[in-house]
């Protein structure tokens, strides 16, 4: 490279040195994950020549991450397959694997179930996963819900009727959700028949999607601005 | 550093020119069916400039204006040779740079202080480095993603699948609202028209189509309507089995395909 | 802003009677609905009295059974809150779990994501695990995304026409593939001519490029002339 511009890089030279560092870590990985991926992006996956894990402390790891992500069971015998190994070999691996991790006494065990192994939470701990799962759908709206806000915070003032009037289903239920998350509020009730009870979006709804008020909703135009480039 | 983008292992073609050290290419673009004309490795005016500085071993601090501006527009004038229209953006940077260098050309104020006068560059220099920052920043972030995409989750469980689920931002919310009023739309015609497959029919066509694969993509399902009536009744049972929570709906793009599955 | 705040704190004076009248009403409707349907969208959250963890073991199997069942990354704080304890114990335990995990050099890590804690596969083990999923890496995002995400990450909140400023290109299709990949969100208006949309990063950019959070960015000014060599 030329001389002057090496002159004019130098300053900046200390201040990303640690920068550099990062960079040449994460060039590591990134070459290590695609010397293979691009291979696989070429051919095709199937006919990719895949090498058996190399030491017994590898193949252990590689079964560990297979049972992990199968969503069902996973047998010796299909993880012989896949590794293209002998089935005692992996058999016993499995069977050391579990003993190793078993023996952690965590919160979590391998287990063999249907003819297969998977990882799962120890029942002693049941009670508390329970209660977690219980309390966690709370950031997440059903599709119900969020149609449904989505005609409030489009036609607020909007009544029940008028919500079933352009959903064209019923509502009450995801109504009281959305009022138990806070996202809307009741409004009054509507004179007319039946005085039915209007409803409008909150100021938690307006703190939970970022917006300072309604107008900065986006609009059909924003849409269509973005799909025309 | 150009040359480890990931662009490059786009399909490359044969084309006998080199300009700047580029090869212009014709790929298909991502987000259309158009073919877009990809400008050599260069994403924009600003990209190929830093390209031609760092091939003319320049300074970015000291650019010699009249040399980068012969080599920029050279580099445009293949470009409509080859009947390909350049994109508005580069031909502002080329007016802005034949504009930089008269300005150069022109002799110097005699009463203006020698230290004081505003080099003409300066605004020009101050866009190279700080888009130069966000360009490795992206290299970073492609780096990043890479590594990412090695690194995978657990499967499914089962109390996943406690309530189908959709994580919503703003845009979200819009497309929705659209979507319910079109959906209004259809239900006003129906009113009118009648015959064909009634509603009971399509859940159970719905219900085989899901069962019998266990996953169904639901543009398949929407599309064997053979009529908007029909399309709207295909949408409304999508709805009911999902409210009955005999399916379970899957999204991964905002706006991608969505998928049923069986709730078991 | 002062007239926004005055109108919505006028607004919450009346809101917890309107709301609550609102809520017993659609009570009444809910239970009409189910019944007559004999479905529900069921989404209460029943409270559990609930037992703290006895000892320290305990603690981290339970921590580790919770984080394992979780669909996203899990944070100290909701662990804290679902077991009822000190945030800064939960934290410490967290840590102490995830180091104890990670020695076991195993096909598994704990890792810290998004805000949140989370098992999943070692990279290292990348090619097995897609050969047995049979899944290809999904496609990458364009420089051109790429650039714009960049520019998103480290000036968000930021517009169209201040993103096109530094790029010096029209980026709409970009946005838009950006906000399709639920990568960046809208994050209100500028108050400035025209009003345009402000954007920023999400969550799921942060899992998708395995981030803690943002200010485990390494900073833009760091990026001096990276190219220049």
């Amino acid at each position: 490279m030329a001389t002057n511009e090496e002159r004019v890089n130098q300053e900046s030279v200390d201040e990303a040195a640690l920068n550099e560092e990062a960079s040449r870590e994460l060039a590591a990985m990134v070459a290590e994950v695609e010397q293979s991926s691009g291979a696989a992006e070429e051919e095709g996956i199937d006919d990719m020549p895949l090498s058996s894990p190399q030491s017994q402390a590898e193949r252990a790891a590689v079964i560990e991450a297979l049972i992990f992500v199968s969503d069902e069971p996973l047998s010796a015998k299909t993880i012989a397959e896949v590794l293209k190994e002998d089935k005692e070999v992996i058999n016993e691996a499995v069977q050391a694997l579990a003993q190793e991790f078993n023996a952690r006494n965590g919160g979590l065990q391998l287990r063999e179930v249907a003819g297969g192994w998977q990882f799962a939470t120890r029942p002693e701990y049941h009670e508390h996963v329970r209660a977690f799962l219980k309390t966690r759908p709370s950031a997440k709206l059903t599709i119900a819900s969020l149609e449904t806000l989505a005609v409030i915070a489009y036609r607020q003032p909007v009544t029940v009727p008028e919500i079933l009037e352009i959903r064209g289903v019923q509502s009450p239920s995801s109504i009281k959700t959305l009022l138990d998350k806070k996202l809307i509020v009741a409004k009054g009730r509507k004179e007319t028949v039946g005085r039915p009870m209007m409803y409008g979006t909150s100021k938690e709804f307006l703190l939970q999607f970022g917006l300072k008020d309604l107008s900065e909703l986006p609009s059909v135009e924003d849409f269509h601005d973005l799909s025309g480039g | 550093m150009n040359e480890d983008t990931p662009e490059t292992a786009l399909e490359e073609r044969t084309t006998p020119l080199n300009v700047a050290g580029a090869v212009p290419q014709i790929v298909p673009d991502d987000n259309t069916d158009d073919l877009k004309i990809l400008l050599g490795e260069f994403e924009g005016p600003l990209d190929l400039l830093l390209h031609l500085i760092r091939q003319e071993h320049v300074s970015i601090y000291d650019i010699p204006v009249a040399r980068i501006t012969d080599e920029y527009l050279r580099y445009l004038r293949v470009m409509q040779e080859l009947d390909i229209a350049v994109a508005g953006d580069f031909l502002v940077m080329a007016a802005t740079l034949i504009e930089l260098k008269t300005k150069m050309l022109l002799p110097r104020d005699p009463l203006a202080a020698e230290e004081e006068e505003d080099d003409p560059r300066t605004d020009l220099v101050n866009q190279l480095l700080e888009y130069q920052k966000y360009k490795a920043a992206a290299e970073m972030l492609w780096s990043r993603a890479t590594v990412e995409q090695a690194v995978f989750k657990r499967a499914e469980l089962e109390t996943d699948k406690n309530n189908p689920e959709v994580a919503v931002g703003l845009f979200d919310l819009l497309k929705v609202f659209q979507d319910i009023l079109a959906r209004h739309k259809e239900e006003k015609l129906l009113e009118i028209e009648r015959d064909e497959i009634s509603m009971a029919e399509m859940l159970e066509r719905l219900r085989n189509m899901v069962m019998s694969a266990g996953e169904l993509n639901l543009r398949v399902f929407f599309e064997r309507a053979k009529s908007r009536r029909e399309l709207v009744l295909a949408f409304l049972s999508v709805l009911e089995l999902v409210r009955t929570t005999e399916i379970r709906l899957f999204q991964r793009e905002t706006f991608g395909d969505i998928v049923a599955r069986v709730a078991s």
